[in-house]
């Protein structure tokens, strides 16, 4: 375990390497100067040299890279070049934005999708299973920026049932602890603040979550099918089990270790959707400042934001993985 | 007679995954075997799953590479001969396989399938040429020649079996490797196989390696029957000799588990008591002995030789003599 | 002779394929006691397998379906059911617990992510009123029963961590861990090697004797046949062709299909220079395209147009206890000696 | 199942049937939304009612009417003709990107079976890298580091979806490998270039399709995502993820603007995801199995 754990590690630290590769390149062929960026188009010649000797923007691109290397191994990605905060700390504070919508949209997903297969699952072609799908369908296709506008437009806008962006009224907010409003609401135990930050919450979540909700179904259904028709399974019947015990625990059981694995991958597709949901809800997350970054050419912010992303990207599927070795057992002893 | 192939010492380990830097014992799935094929003689290859005796098949063939040992084909080293190189090899030694349903590209016609040699070695130029090879080919091993363009999925499992053997016909080849070639057929087909392949076997004066875990089947077909177990020769001799006087307990014991389709036969059975140890750590000595009923404290000690016991058969027992 | 276990009445399955309804068994009858083993022969397609699962109640449905016939079930209890009209739960109550079956693959047949303890455990507490930890004892003694090795440890094995001769035995445990009186064998040999086959039979035997159950028996392989059946029932696409007593069906065969069988299995020290095997000619028929008359007169060297290609034989008493599916027995009978 | 059922109900690979394929509805509404789709990219400039370029500022924001059965924009552009020359972008986003990828990837995954030992290692590292990145992100980088713009959009997202086909058929080079019949094709004396060209890659036809058919419906939303982040196709082109972003600003006062482009990127979607599915179950071995 130790051992596997120590190579998992390992393979981490190569994927990040990878992923500083990727993006320190790409943004250095960025057309445009950080000088002129940083000190205008007026700056003189002699002022741009200097900067640019200062930023080491005159070295070789492999030297270049060594410095930045040697600089994040210290967690310094320099400072970003619109905000002059640390990039890592304008990292850190989005954030918890991106995590907590991400969060709700995942059990939204998994609570809403896993039962919605399972229903689906159990009585293949029949009505029900008919109607869900079609409406999973539906779920897998929508252009999630649509989605969002099509939602804020009905309960924002007609119905005004919801608020059409941000992340809390203006001028209301808990005092920050975790970053994620939710939490924070609740830690201050002002049920006015509750209440509030799940409002504000709701459309985003519902709309990120759609896509992966209806992967979820889909999948779960067509796992628990494919299970379902094993010989184990009919060994199960085959002992006098009733059909509902055979379901939950031959069939689910079964076909919840591929579901898992399915969820696993949701992540790129969560944060890729943020990207999109926090530009059409104007929320303050990490996707909408990498976005901004890119636009204006932040690259230490866009270094750091990459890196910290395929970070905990890379993390998340080692516990994604260690999950299926309790689910089964094939790989759990081997 | 001169040998047509000559296998000595032939060693195959696969790699075990271990933990994540250091792999596992390796699993030795043939453990130094040796035997030589005349042109013309059928030797069967006998024994249970874990035998290795299809991995042996398959280095013969050069399908699998060797760990250790050679592999001389008509007084040729092939051994380490580069796999582009094998050509002339490829041409004189053919398999054929088990499963009628995996072993033909489902995407290919009947034709494709088998004029593919003839395309590959040039050995028909033309269409029609090729076509009218391939039909010859179709009808050697009893097929309609109108059934060229069609594709497997159209045929039963015999007649899968009969367009496997026509591939490996093509090349005209001297050495057969037939890994358990009727095994998955039915009852009634399998004859027809077996029947197929030996009298092509005769006609074409073939060299067969016929490999299955059907002791009667391999009796009927070969001419020396070698029995594997955990990846070494237990025995080889004659085929009436391996079966009317088994002189190692193993070959023995397998005769006895046989079933044979005779409720009036009263004989003694043999059951085998305990496991197949694993191929990742063989017992020390002769590595039946953890199961043999006749073992004694000496068999842990001696990994026995394969010794000549009467002319022509050969044990790999230090108590032979029992028997 | 008392009362038969199990009664087969005219058994017919469909199916619905893709070119239209088969019927993977056409009218199939049998019976089996207490302490008798039947044993279903016959090859792929023949109906064997389907026939057993139609006993268990578990055709897939759709596309499978009983479209006739009686299957009737002598419970302990002294009740009679019959299994093709029974509801879920009555047939819930029987299986496992009255009727038991063990599959070919035992690899697949157990679930991979529970232990054989857990498999065990949770048949036996499916049936009778035990605690987890008395269900767990129990599956130990069925496993020593069964002879496991080191049965308190082998319990906690996962079925990917047993040989598969292992395996076969705890699926033997699980099915008899409820005591059955019938236990239903489809292929259970039939993956495992020869030296594991023939301890698996010498056990369904001996085990058959102590609980004194009635057995079916499917098996492709007449030498495995031979070894444990009473009774032998041939079967040929979907249809019964020949039952008899074990040593008639190979003393005094009638069935041209049944001798061709027999005839083409090589068999150790027989004499190869004898010429080739005799053979069966042609194919298994697919069960879409059934010839006429005889299902097997396409096949048959004594096949005559008359009454063979016309006309599907009925099942005739030839003997005692023996029957067989063939118009022209008596002829071919005479025609033999 | 038995291996009774088997042998009646399933032959083993199935040929492209279809026919069979069709037999569903869902199937066929599938391929009649992408025929239309497909038709109107070529005869947007004959149903379109109105250049799409032309303003009209008297209608500026009008409503759905007969004049403009969809409504008009800011400038009196009519939307019913801009979302009909968007399927234009469209299809190009799916030939482009989807085209890119699937080349790309083949050639990959074919390189990495086919060479196999570092070469394929060095491969699948990389492929293995790019896909533990949220892809959107990543080709928000890759347009990033070449510049805003529709081709270049389309170029990154072709770069993203490329390890997914590079997978695929390294998979299935791992899987036929070890199919007899390629042991079989060795054992006659095949060149590997044989193997690859003659076996792996023609039982490799259909997943593939099935892919492609998939990833065509998401290279429509990513391209139609990266111009509505304002990375991809720039005004005034009518680009249904442009148009969106432009309705986005008007949401609430001119609801059409933006839901018909919307609409327009649902329905296709939907058309190839139907497809997709179809082709899926009907190749899936698992169905017959």
């Amino acid at each position: 375990m130790t051992r596997y754990l120590v190579g998992r590690i390992g393979q981490l630290v190569l994927v990040l390497f990878g992923v500083s590769v990727i993006v320190f390149f790409t943004m250095h062929v960025l057309p445009g100067d950080v000088a002129t960026l940083l000190l205008g188009e007026r700056a003189t010649l002699a002022q741009l040299a200097s900067l640019r000797h200062q930023l080491g923007l005159d070295q070789p691109i492999f030297i270049q890279y060594f410095y930045f290397l040697l600089q994040v191994l210290q967690g310094d990605f320099g400072m970003s070049l619109r905000s002059n905060h640390a990039a890592l700390a304008d990292v850190l504070v989005a954030f918890p934005v991106t995590l907590q919508l991400a969060l709700a949209a995942l059990a939204l997903a998994v609570v809403i999708g896993v039962p919605v297969g399972i229903i689906a699952g159990t009585r293949p072609s029949g009505l029900l299973d008919n109607l869900l799908m079609t409406a999973t369908l539906f779920g897998v296709s929508m252009p999630i920026f649509w989605l969002g506008l099509m939602l804020l437009l009905l309960f924002g806008g007609l119905l005004g049932w919801l608020p059409i962006g941000g992340l809390m009224p203006t001028g209301l907010d808990a005092p920050r602890v975790t970053g994620m409003t939710v939490i924070d609401s609740l830690i201050s135990g002002r049920p006015h603040l509750i209440w509030e930050s799940l409002r504000y919450l709701t459309l985003p979540a519902v709309t990120l979550a759609t896509i992966p909700l209806a992967m979820i179904a889909r999948i779960t259904r067509s796992e628990m099918l494919a299970m379902g028709s094993l010989d184990h399974v009919r060994t199960a019947r085959a002992k006098g089990m009733p059909e509902r015990r055979v379901i939950l625990r031959h069939i689910l059981r079964n076909a919840l270790i591929p579901v898992v694995t399915v969820i696993g991958l949701q992540l790129g597709l969560l944060l890729s959707g943020a990207v999109l949901t926090e530009t059409i809800f104007s929320l303050p997350g990490l996707g909408r400042l990498m976005v901004d970054s890119i636009l204006s050419r932040d690259y230490p912010v866009v270094q750091a934001g990459a890196l910290f992303i395929a970070f905990v990207f890379v993390l998340v599927n080692l516990v994604v993985d260690l999950t299926y070795g309790l689910l089964d057992p094939r790989i759990r002893r081997s | 007679m001169t040998a047509l192939l000559e296998v000595a010492e032939l060693v195959k380990h696969f790699p075990t995954k271990g933990s994540l830097f250091r792999a596992g014992p390796p699993l030795q799935a043939v453990a130094g075997v040796s035997f030589t094929v005349k042109r013309g003689e059928v030797l069967g290859l006998v024994g249970e799953s874990g035998s290795g005796k299809s991995t042996l098949g398959n280095m013969v063939l050069r399908l699998d590479q060797p760990t250790a040992g050679r592999i001389v084909f008509d007084g040729q080293d092939i051994t380490h001969v580069p796999d582009s190189a094998l050509g002339a090899f490829r041409r004189r030694a053919q398999p054929i396989f088990q499963d009628p349903y995996g072993s033909l590209d489902p995407r290919m016609t009947v034709e494709q399938i088998v004029a593919e040699a003839l395309v590959i070695h040039r050995l028909a130029q033309g269409r029609k040429a090729i076509r009218d090879q391939a039909a010859g080919l179709l009808e050697l091993v009893g097929l309609n020649a109108s059934q060229l363009s069609r594709y497997p999925h159209q045929f039963s499992g015999g007649q899968r079996q009969r367009i496997g053997i026509a591939r490996a016909m093509a090349v005209k080849p001297e050495l057969i490797v037939a890994d358990e070639a009727v095994s998955a057929l039915d009852v009634s087909i399998q004859a027809q196989i077996v029947n197929l392949l030996r009298d092509l076997q005769r006609r074409l004066g073939l060299a067969m390696i016929f490999i299955s875990h059907d002791l009667a089947v391999v009796e009927y077909i070969a001419d020396r029957v070698a029995v594997l177990y955990l990846g070494r020769i237990m025995e080889i001799a004659p085929a009436r000799a391996i079966v009317r006087t088994p002189k190692h307990p193993y070959t023995e014991a397998l005769l006895s588990a046989v079933p044979e389709p005779d409720p009036g036969r009263g004989r003694k059975r043999i059951v085998l008591q305990g496991e197949l140890p694993s191929p990742t750590a063989p017992p020390s000595g002769c590595v039946f002995r953890t199961r043999c009923a006749y073992a004694i404290s000496d068999c842990a000690k001696v990994v026995p030789e394969l010794l000549e016991v009467a002319p022509g058969h050969r044990a790999a027992c230090i108590r032979t003599g029992i028997l | 002779m008392t009362r038969p276990l199990l009664e087969v009445r005219d058994l017919c399955v469909d199916f619905a394929g893709e070119t239209g309804v088969v019927a993977a068994v056409a009218g199939v009858s049998f019976s089996v006691s207490r302490g008798e083993t039947l044993v279903i022969v016959g090859e792929s397609g023949s109906g064997k397998s389907v026939t057993s699962l139609a006993i268990m109640g578990l055709i897939p449905k759709p596309p499978g379906r009983i479209s006739s016939g009686e299957i009737l079930f002598h419970a302990r209890g002294g009740g009679t059911h019959n299994l093709t009209r029974a509801d879920a739960r009555t047939m819930q109550q029987l299986r496992g617990a009255e009727i038991a079956m063990i599959f070919q693959e035992p690899m697949s047949a157990l679930n991979p992510v529970y232990t054989i303890g857990d498999q065990i455990i949770e048949t036996l507490r499916l049936h009778e009123p035990l605690s987890r930890r008395a269900a767990r004892v129990r599956a130990i003694e069925m496993l020593a029963l069964l002879g496991v090795p080191d049965p308190a440890r082998r319990v906690d094995a996962y079925p990917h961590e047993l040989s598969g001769g292992l395996r076969q035995r705890a699926m033997i445990a699980m099915a008899l861990s409820c005591n059955p009186s019938l236990l239903i064998a489809d292929e259970p040999t039939t993956a495992l090697d020869v030296t594991v086959q023939a301890q698996i039979l010498e056990l369904i035997s001996k085990l058959q004797r102590q609980l004194s159950m009635g057995v079916i028996f499917i098996t492709h392989n007449l030498g495995v046949a031979a070894e444990i059946a009473d009774r032998i029932l041939v079967m040929y696409a979907g249809q019964t062709v020949e039952a008899a007593p074990a040593r008639a069906i190979f003393e005094d065969t009638r069935m041209p299909y049944t001798r061709g069988l027999l005839n083409s299995i090589p068999r150790l020290g027989m004499d190869r220079d004898a010429g080739p095997l005799p053979t069966i000619p042609g194919i298994v028929p697919n069960l879409s395209e059934m010839p006429a008359g005889c299902a097997f007169h396409p096949r048959c060297a004594h096949a005559r147009p008359e009454p063979c290609t016309v006309r599907r034989p009925d099942l005739e008493q030839v003997g005692d206890q023996h029957v067989v599916r063939c118009a022209r027995w008596r002829e071919i009978a005479r025609e033999m000696s | 199942m038995t291996t009774e059922t088997v042998q009646v109900l399933s032959p083993t690979r199935k040929p492209l049937g279809v026919r069979r394929v069709l037999r569903r509805i869902s199937a066929r509404v599938g391929l009649l939304i992408t025929v239309v789709f497909l038709l109107l990219t070529v005869l947007a400039p004959l149903v379109a009612p109105y250049d799409p370029y032309d303003q009209d500022l008297s209608s500026a924001l009008s409503p759905p009417s007969w004049i403009h059965w969809l409504g008009a924009d800011q400038y009196g552009r009519d939307m019913l003709s801009r979302v009909l020359y968007g399927t234009r972008t469209a299809l190009l986003a799916v030939v482009v990107a989807d085209g890119l990828a699937l080349v790309a990837g083949c050639t990959l995954g074919l390189l990495a079976g086919f060479f196999g030992g570092w070469v394929e290692a060095v491969i699948m590292r990389i492929v293995d890298m790019v896909l533990a990145f949220p892809y959107l992100l990543l080709a928000l980088i890759i347009v990033a580091a070449l510049g805003p713009g529709l081709t270049n959009s389309m170029i990154a997202i072709g770069i993203v979806y490329t390890p997914q086909y590079a997978r695929l058929l390294r998979g299935q080079v791992l899987a036929v490998r070890q199919a007899d019949y390629v042991r079989a094709s060795r054992a006659l004396g095949a060149s590997r270039l044989r193997l690859m060209l003659r076996h792996v890659l023609p039982n490799s036809v259909t997943p593939i399709l099935v892919m492609a058919t998939l990833q065509a419906g998401s290279v429509v939303v990513e391209t139609a995502g990266l111009s509505f982040l304002g990375l991809g196709a720039q005004p005034p082109s009518p680009d249904w993820g442009a148009l969106l972003a432009d309705g986005q600003s008007y949401f609430l006062t001119a609801w059409w603007i933006a839901t018909f482009p919307g609409l327009a990127i649902f329905l296709v979607v939907l058309g190839f995801n139907l497809l997709g599915d179809a082709l899926r179950d009907h190749f899936d071995p698992r169905r017959t199995a």
